[in-house]
């Protein structure tokens, strides 16, 4: 059993990286892997929009991540940052009534995925405990 | 006819009145112009933070107001302190020291009473 | 060591990797490396798949295959559309491309075995 | 052997926000204790040019920036000397290449203390291969 930690950071539809990450994440859990966290950073961000409106035929991120993380209880975090500056807001933010954060993403610090990896640097002699990174 | 909603304006803007002129600020409340300092903008925000300055408080808004100049950015606090031990000793360079002058949040209050902006949270 | 390729740009991949089998010992000492003479496995993604062609080539040319182990991502190459082209342009290549092919599942078995995986794109 | 984050920064300062999102990234890792080493790669290098004055496109100066890198406790910085060579071969195209690449060597210090090292691919190699993980951005 290995521990993965995944950095996603390309928004969906521009590019096909967050489904190639998903996929990843899925067909590792079928392999008995575990998935500590999904972390979104950079454009990545955009994959927790609410406002992603596909067809039916078309592949929704937002969508597919949210199923994901109902069958596998999956943390999604993403940088509070990266969000605010891309326009991705929860709805616990003062001064905006509105958001597009879906409900099963969590805004965070990016200490949030550097404290799993580091928890990783002090168990090094545990091979079976470290968790490695996959950038996406 | 209803009047239609004004709901996609951008922000409010808010302003800090210092000797009669209106300075803009940012949604954190943070100064939106870093030229628009004087001595009287972080005496304007220390009455906002209920904060009464004396000198040691001067040195560390001084200190910040430099750090921003010199790396282009608002010093969060474990590297103000950094910075401030390289600057001053290990007697001022230290985050309880720092705390007991801004009990809010050296780094948070430090550079809102400098008129830098807000650093960055997850830093 | 893993890379991973989502990029078809050649320039990028080729810097990662080693320039030829002669390796520098010298080099290798001085860093204390341990690690650095363990085979490097290229996992081809996305549009990393346009690469293979060229990437067969290389390691046939500057004579890579004991340092290298090239992977394509089965379904990725499958959208491509290359392999039609790789098969009738050259008899042996189809053959060639089957050894290299992995599923998802196989994908996900090699990134558990290597460490760090990098990931290169644009 | 110490376990270390590599982040691996490959675009110049100014077009898109690649160069601070790999120096967000290197600060966020260091604020919890996590070692990292911060490699300069392709366009990256062009970060390091002493003399960026952006204040006409109101941005933030990134060579000003990656001095605050040590304060961070940040201090195990490389630069890729191949793609330094490369890139003023280009920008020359003649036979200047050569100076403007021991010119760029002489002018980048991350600070004045603390000098970035020049590595050539094998030791690039190496520092990859040994780290626990990579984010490139």
């Amino acid at each position: 059993m290995q521990r993965f930690a995944i950095f996603v950071t390309k928004s969906p539809y521009d590019s096909r990286n967050a489904e190639s990450a998903l996929r990843f994440c899925e067909a590792a859990i079928t392999a008995g892997h575990r998935i500590e966290q999904v972390f979104f950073y950079q454009s990545g961000v955009h994959n927790s929009s609410t406002f992603l409106d596909l067809n039916t035929d078309e592949i929704n991120m937002c969508k597919r991540w949210s199923e994901f993380k109902l069958a596998n209880d999956v943390p999604l975090n993403l940088c509070v940052t990266a969000a605010a500056r891309r326009g991705i807001v929860a709805e616990d933010q003062k001064s905006k009534p509105d958001s597009n954060l879906a409900a099963a993403f969590t805004p965070v610090g990016m200490s949030e995925y550097f404290s799993a990896l580091n928890e990783n640097a002090k168990n090094e002699k545990d091979a079976a405990s470290t968790i490695k990174s996959i950038q996406f | 006819m209803e009047a239609s909603k004004p709901h996609n304006t951008l922000p409010k803007q808010d302003f800090l009145k210092v000797k009669g002129r209106e300075l803009e600020l940012d949604r954190h409340g943070y100064l939106a112009n870093y030229e628009d300092w004087s001595e009287n903008v972080a005496l304007a925000f220390a009455e906002q933070e209920d904060l009464a300055l004396n000198d040691k408080h001067w040195e560390v808004i001084r200190f910040v107001r430099e750090f921003y100049e010199t790396y282009d950015t608002s010093p969060a606090i474990r590297a103000l302190v950094k910075a401030m031990k390289e600057q001053f000793g290990p007697e001022v360079g230290n985050s309880r020291y720092l705390h007991r002058l801004f009990p809010d949040g050296p780094a948070k209050i430090a550079t809102k009473l400098a008129g830098l902006p807000k650093p960055a949270k997850c830093l | 060591m893993l890379i991973q390729v989502l990029s078809n740009s050649f320039d990028l991949v080729q810097s990662y990797l080693p320039n030829s089998v002669q390796n520098d010992d010298e080099n290798k000492e001085r860093a204390g490396s341990v690690e650095a003479d363990k085979k490097i496995c290229v996992v081809l993604l996305q549009d990393g798949v346009y690469l293979y062609p060229s990437l067969v080539r290389i390691l046939e040319e500057k004579d890579l295959n004991n340092l290298i182990d090239l992977r394509v991502l089965d379904i990725d190459w499958m959208a491509s559309g290359l392999g039609a082209l790789v098969s009738s342009a050259d008899k042996s290549g189809a053959q060639t491309i089957e050894r290299h092919l992995v599923n998802t599942q196989q994908w996900v078995a090699l990134c558990a075995e290597h460490s760090p995986i990098m990931t290169v794109q644009d | 052997m110490s376990a270390y984050l590599l982040i691996i920064s490959t675009h110049a300062p100014y077009h898109s926000s690649f160069a601070m999102d790999a120096y967000e990234a290197a600060l966020g890792a260091t604020n919890v204790g996590l070692e990292v080493r911060f490699l300069f790669q392709g366009n990256g290098v062009f970060q390091l040019l002493s003399a960026q004055t952006p204040a006409g496109i109101q941005h933030k100066n990134m060579a000003k920036k990656l001095k605050a890198l040590p304060l961070f406790d940040i201090e195990d910085i490389y630069v890729c000397s191949k793609s330094v060579a490369l890139r003023f071969e280009a920008i020359s195209g003649q036979n200047h290449a050569q100076n403007y690449t021991n010119e760029f060597f002489e002018k980048i210090s991350i600070s004045d203390e603390l000098e970035a090292q020049i590595v050539n691919e094998q030791e690039l190699n190496i520092l990859m291969a040994n780290a626990s993980h990579i984010l490139r951005f």
